[in-house]
């Protein structure tokens, strides 16, 4: 048990350390979309600003910070402010119950790599993502726009819809694991069986069905092609964030890819053994080991959502819906008896 | 234990035609109707045959017990049939005469509307009939009882766009409940005494019982209400009044229902019942004076009247008189021997005169008719078979079965005997007197037609023109019966008949009776009836034939006489007044104007005002604004709060 | 002491947030003042010790059921409040109703549970243990709920879809 | 520790501001947020009851709240859409018909 002092100080740096590189993250998300979806694209993508562009978020940073931030008559001020500001507060709460690794020992203190290990962790999650959902709604809403108020109406529509999938196909992986304490639910997928299929969720507990529902229904809530219908250019413009512009837009953008990480980060833990892989080398390498791995997965669940956004084309609306409500939704049911069912076969 | 014969079947069968006709004929063919109708009544008929030549094996009473029906305490009242000879004789002749008129009806109807009702209600009848007649207890029969006064209700009325058809029906419907409430009364006495409604468990309880020789004791009282029942159904003095008026409905509902079978429903129940009228010979006799009246009234009324079917009516009723005076000196075998006879010849009677009507055009008064021998001779013959029978000819049916009866009243009392005669007598004179008017003579129906008198009933054909004869089929149901008529009598020769029926009522009864009565005596008796009726044929003849001026003659110097039996002795008048009048008015004044109007009526229209000030002024409240209902609300918890607290700090 | 501050802080959010629904004319500023009414809500929870439930409060509360509402609003494009003038019943006989009743039930609260306190975290209420006792002893009225929800679906998918326009030449 | 009486009293001033709220907004949708203000504040009460007690049926009794309340807010809110289809007013005060 740490002193309350040292807990204090662990805690800022932990909290100033995973915001920065959660920043870090989005900015370079960024570029490694508009890199590899401009390869996939047959063009090159960013190039100019540093080796392979690889400063280009910096300069992108920089933009959104000089330009003017305008905001147009007849928008509802308060709203229109507090809109970009919940979104991105959400997204960056939701990171905070995110176990990175096991715990390493500083200055002979164990910390754990994890900025907080609530037992409701997950719930913690859902919670706040669930809020986060007011940012894109009020941010339609009080741009007064025929445009955004549809954006708008669209997302809240959206991810009401998709967060019940997402919900239900997290069932099924705290029933096999018994536990919303992320910490707990990556310590139950150690091991392995049959000698060498690792014991995580998507292989040992069939969560398979479960991981495509929270694959689909982690793209809608996020946004993102085929289901970027709030922002869908070519119908809407630019959907609810049409009216901002500089440091607010910039918010949003943040918001979302932050949002794109923490649901990879999620994913991780829940279906793909969090940072659970063969450990060897020296003790350090041992130590690192956890969260390299961690990060592989993550990008590698990072780079998916990119390669999908350069092959799928978007949904019709009605089409969401109804992939929503009369696909995933009873699949989601299904998948849930089953695992229950399983379970209690097991015990 | 004799084998079951399944004698449900026989009243279900029937039933299933009328459900069948009455659920579906609407959309069916006459022809199907028919087939229908027929096929069911027939497979009754066939049912009975079956029955009657199982019935030498079997071992007599026979019952059979089908099930539960209600039971509260110790009273106990199944399902269950019972078959013995006097059911046996029932059953044949209902099931076969019923048959024939079925037959005839198809006919008779074909160009009728509501063809699938008429025969819907004429196999809902059988049904019933025939659950009277197998009956194992009071209760069951009661179901047929007051089932064929349903079926006759309706058929009575069958055209009920018709006033007088309806209110015929319901006449007889209402007169028949005044004798239905004797019934159930007699019912009821039974049950609180006896405990039972059983025929066998009662007959032999009430066996054990001392006759009541003097005085209205129980049995007494249970035979006299037996005998109104009786009387209504049967249409005995003083209720005999609907049956007249029930000619209204087509003719073969008068043959069957209102001739051969329901009407004698009453004379079977008594001889069912003879066990407690065994036992209570006071109720005996006044069913002997009763029958004995009737027969003598009913006749003397039917002399005067013109209606063909009229005169048949008030001959019914005077024949049923004979029934019931043979059961009142305990010959209950002369009586259903009668019966039978009479379903024979009466049904042949209705039905020719139906055949005569229809040859015609629906005319019913006989001043219209004469001379239809030459037009239609089947029908002619047929009915003269049955007026000869009717009439107490040797060797036509009626002969044994009256002679019989008279045979019987002699012995008990000569005064029945001398009543009896007469009534034969003018019998006879009626009836020739009908065959005379209708088949005799020159046609008088020509004038009428000429002078536009309308046909008294719809149908289609034979309203101008000659008189024509019907088709087949109702000519062999008239064929059949008037063989029967003719022979139907020769079972009773050397009482055989009787030896048939003395299981039922007991062998020493009938037994010591006819050896009581001397062979002279016997033959005597035999020749006056015989004179009787022959005087009947002979007066009848000059009187309607010879001298046709003569009647009115006669008619005018007798004055008030002749006007009193014409208006059948104003009978109908005089219930009118002293029953239905007063009932009207009182119901009129009092129950409606006073108690319906002042008094129910008043209340509810005083509370509907009351309710509509008061809510006048309460709907202020529902001004339909939701806020102001949240209000409301909030006010009441307030004060409900308040009011638990108060209570609660107590 | 750190409780005590806490549920004043909170407790302080939760009233003014309800001050601001009443005194908001727009709907979307009333739906908003409930969402944060919710979310300070949940931290009390948190304080009693019911973390599932302050979870469940943020989830379904305020993050399914407000944002049905602001989608509502958003919808049918609800503006500010008009002026008209109702029923006086609700303001000269409710509002002073609501207050009577209101301290009357403080008053009798206050008497009965007399000086009774909580710490933090009184009643840890872990998912495990709400779940058995959901499952157990409350498994027919969680039935029941089951099917009420079931019903309220169908009802509100009946009431909100549009009746479909009458047209004869579609139909032939 | 905080007296039991303290989330008593606040839960009662969430609810008494829910019944003010009905009493007088006008508008159906506020209205029907004060409804959910009015259930928040009776969950506080439960919840603090069930602290004092120290029995969790209380918790769970809130879980039944908010079901029926979601069903609620589902129904009314397509009862709201209604009636703002038939009528094009959202003013309760202008909703004083059963029928149109």
């Amino acid at each position: 048990m740490l002193s309350l002092p040292i807990f204090l100080v662990a805690s800022v740096v932990k909290i100033v350390l995973v915001i920065f590189i959660l920043l870090t993250a989005v900015a370079y998300t960024v570029w490694l979309e508009r890199k590899v979806v401009g390869h996939m694209q047959n063009r090159w993508g960013p190039s100019r600003v540093g080796p392979f562009g690889l400063l280009q978020p910096l300069a992108d940073g920089v933009k959104f910070l000089l330009k003017e931030d305008l905001t147009p008559p007849h928008v509802y001020r308060p709203l229109f402010i507090a809109a970009p500001m919940i979104a991105v507060i959400c997204a960056l709460t939701s990171i905070s119950v995110i176990p990175f690794g096991t715990a390493i020992p500083v200055a002979g203190h164990i910390i754990p790599l994890q900025i907080t290990d609530l037992n409701i962790g997950l719930l913690v999650i859902l919670g706040v993502t669930s809020i986060g959902v007011y940012g894109v709604a009020l941010a339609g809403w009080s741009s007064n726009s025929k445009y955004s108020l549809l954006g708008g109406l669209r997302a809240s529509a959206q991810m009401v819809s998709y967060e019940i999938c997402l919900g239900l196909s997290l069932v099924g992986v705290l029933i096999v694991s018994g536990s919303f304490s992320l910490q707990q639910i990556v310590e139950s997928q150690r091991g392995y069986f049959w000698g060498f299929i690792p014991k995580w969720n998507i292989f040992y507990g069939c969560q398979f069905v479960a991981f495509f529902i929270y694959l689909m229904a982690a793209y809608a809530e996020t946004n993102r092609i085929p289901f970027d219908l709030p922002e869908a250019e070519t119908e809407l413009v630019a959907g609810y964030h049409t009216e901002y512009s500089a440091m607010k837009f910039a918010m949003f953008f943040m918001a979302e890819y932050a949002n794109m990480i923490t649901v990879a980060c999620l994913a991780t833990i829940l279906f793909l053994g969090g940072g659970n892989g063969p450990l060897f080398g020296p003790p350090l390498l041992r130590l690192i080991l956890p969260t390299f791995y961690f990060v592989a997965k993550v990008f590698v669940f990072l780079f998916t959502y990119i390669w999908v956004r350069g092959t799928l084309p978007r949904f019709r609306y009605d089409q969401l819906m109804a992939f929503g409500w009369k696909f995933l939704f009873p699949l989601a049911i299904a998948n849930l008896v089953v695992t229950a069912l399983v379970v209690a076969y097991r015990s | 234990m004799t084998p079951s014969l399944h004698l449900w079947l026989i009243p279900i069968l029937p039933l299933i035609g009328a459900a069948i006709n009455g659920f579906f004929g609407r959309r069916l063919s006459r022809q199907t109707v028919s087939a229908v109708a027929l096929t069911f009544c027939g497979a009754a008929f066939l049912m009975g045959l079956y029955v009657a030549a199982r019935f030498p094996s079997l071992e007599l009473p026979h019952a059979e017990y089908l099930g539960h029906w209600i039971r509260s305490g110790n009273f106990m009242v199944n399902f269950e049939f019972y078959l013995d000879q006097l059911t046996l004789v029932m059953l044949l002749v209902v099931t076969g005469v019923g048959f024939l008129i079925h037959i005839y009806s198809v006919g008779y109807m074909w160009e009728e509307g509501g063809f699938y009702r008429f025969f819907s209600y004429l196999n809902l009848f059988m049904f019933f009939m025939l659950t009277l007649v197998l009956a194992g207890n009071y209760l069951q029969m009661f179901i047929g009882w007051e089932g064929v006064g349903l079926a006759s209700y309706l058929l009575i009325g069958f055209w009920f766009t018709k006033d007088s058809a309806a209110s015929a029906g319901k006449k007889a419907f209402i007169v028949n409940r005044i004798g239905d409430f004797g019934f159930l009364i007699a019912l009821f006495l039974l049950i609180k005494h006896f405990g039972s409604l059983n025929f066998s468990q009662l007959f032999s309880s009430i066996a054990q019982q001392p006759a009541e020789t003097a005085g209205v004791g129980l049995l007494t009282s249970i035979g006299l209400l037996l005998m109104v029942g009786a009387a209504g159904k049967s249409a005995q003095i003083p209720l005999y009044v609907w049956l007249p008026d029930a000619m209204e409905g087509p003719t073969p509902v008068s043959a069957l229902i209102h001739a051969a079978t329901m009407v004698t429903a009453g004379v079977y129940m008594v001889a069912r019942s003879h066990v407690i009228f065994g036992h209570a010979p006071n109720a005996l006799t006044v069913v002997a004076i009763i029958g004995t009246l009737t027969a003598l009234f009913a006749a003397t009324i039917g002399i005067a009247q013109t209606d063909i079917k009229k005169v048949l009516a008030y001959s019914t009723v005077s024949q049923l008189g004979y029934m019931f005076m043979a059961c009142g000196v305990a010959a209950y075998s002369a009586g259903i021997f009668h019966l039978m006879t009479h379903a024979f010849f009466k049904g042949l009677l209705f039905l020719a005169a139906g055949s005569v009507i229809h040859a015609v055009g629906g005319e019913q008064d006989m001043r219209k008719m004469g001379g239809l021998r030459q037009y239609i001779p089947w029908t002619f013959m047929t009915m003269t078979a049955a007026t000869f029978a009717i009439a107490g000819f040797p060797p036509f049916a009626g002969f044994f079965s009256k002679d019989e009866i008279l045979a019987r009243a002699y012995e008990a009392n000569p005064a029945y005997w001398f009543i009896g005669v007469t009534t034969a007598f003018i019998t006879s004179f009626y009836m020739f007197r009908l065959w005379f008017m209708t088949f005799f003579g020159d046609y008088r129906g020509r004038e009428a037609a000429e002078h536009g008198h309308a046909p008294a009933h719809g149908h289609g054909h034979g309203g101008h023109g000659d008189p024509h004869e019907s088709p087949m089929i109702m000519l062999v149901p008239l064929m059949i019966l008037a063989v029967l008529s003719v022979i139907g009598g020769w079972v009773g020769i050397g009482g055989r008949f009787e030896h048939f029926l003395s299981p039922v009522f007991g062998e020493g009864a009938t037994a010591v009776a006819t050896e009581a009565l001397s062979r002279s005596t016997e033959i005597t008796l035999m020749v006056i009836s015989v004179v009787a009726a022959v005087l009947g044929f002979y007066l009848a003849y000059v009187l309607y034939l010879k001298r046709p001026e003569l009647p009115q003659k006669i008619a005018d110097s007798l004055g008030g006489l002749y006007q009193a039996v014409v208006n059948k002795y104003y009978v109908d008048e005089i219930y009118g007044d002293l029953f239905v009048k007063p009932l009207v008015d009182g119901s009129t004044r009092i129950l409606w104007h006073g108690v319906d109007q002042g008094v129910i009526d008043a209340a509810i229209n005083d509370t509907a005002d009351g309710a509509r000030h008061v809510s006048d002024s309460a709907r202020q409240m529902q001004s339909g604004n939701v806020r102001s209902y949240a209000g409301w609300v909030a006010v009441g918890a307030a004060v409900i709060i308040a009011y638990m607290i108060w209570m609660g700090v107590r | 002491m750190l409780h005590l501050v806490l549920f004043l802080v909170f407790g302080a959010i939760c009233v003014a947030g309800a001050i601001n629904l009443l005194v908001q004319s727009h709907p979307i500023s009333s739906a908003l003042s409930l969402v944060v009414v919710m979310a300070s809500l949940a931290v009390e929870y948190l304080l009693l010790g019911a973390e599932f439930v302050a979870a469940v409060q943020v989830i379904v509360y305020a993050g399914a059921v407000m944002v049905l509402f602001v989608f509502v609003i958003m919808l049918l494009n609800a503006g500010v409040e008009e002026r008209t003038k109702g029923s006086r019943v609700a303001l000269i006989l409710g509002i002073p109703g609501v207050l009577a009743g209101g301290l009357l039930v403080a008053w009798v609260l206050i008497e009965r549970t007399g000086t009774a306190t909580v710490g933090l975290g009184a009643l840890p209420g872990f998912p495990k243990t709400i779940g058995n006792l959901l499952f157990h002893d409350f498994l027919l009225p969680f039935e029941v709920t089951s099917v009420l929800v079931l019903i309220a679906i169908m009802g509100a998918v009946v009431l909100a879809s549009r009746p479909e326009p009458k047209n004869p030449e579609k139909e032939s | 520790m905080v007296p039991v009486s303290y989330y008593l009293i606040l839960s009662g001033i969430l609810f008494s501001c829910g019944v003010i709220g009905f009493l007088i907004k006008r508008n159906i949708i506020t209205i029907f947020i004060s409804i959910e203000l009015m259930l928040n504040g009776v969950n506080l009460s439960f919840v603090a009851f069930a602290a004092q007690w120290q029995h969790l049926s209380g918790q769970v009794f809130v879980f039944f709240v908010m079901v029926v309340a979601a069903a609620e807010a589902t129904v009314g809110l397509a009862i709201i859409i209604a009636v703002f289809r038939t009528r094009e007013t959202l003013n309760v005060d202008h909703v004083n018909l059963l029928k149109l």
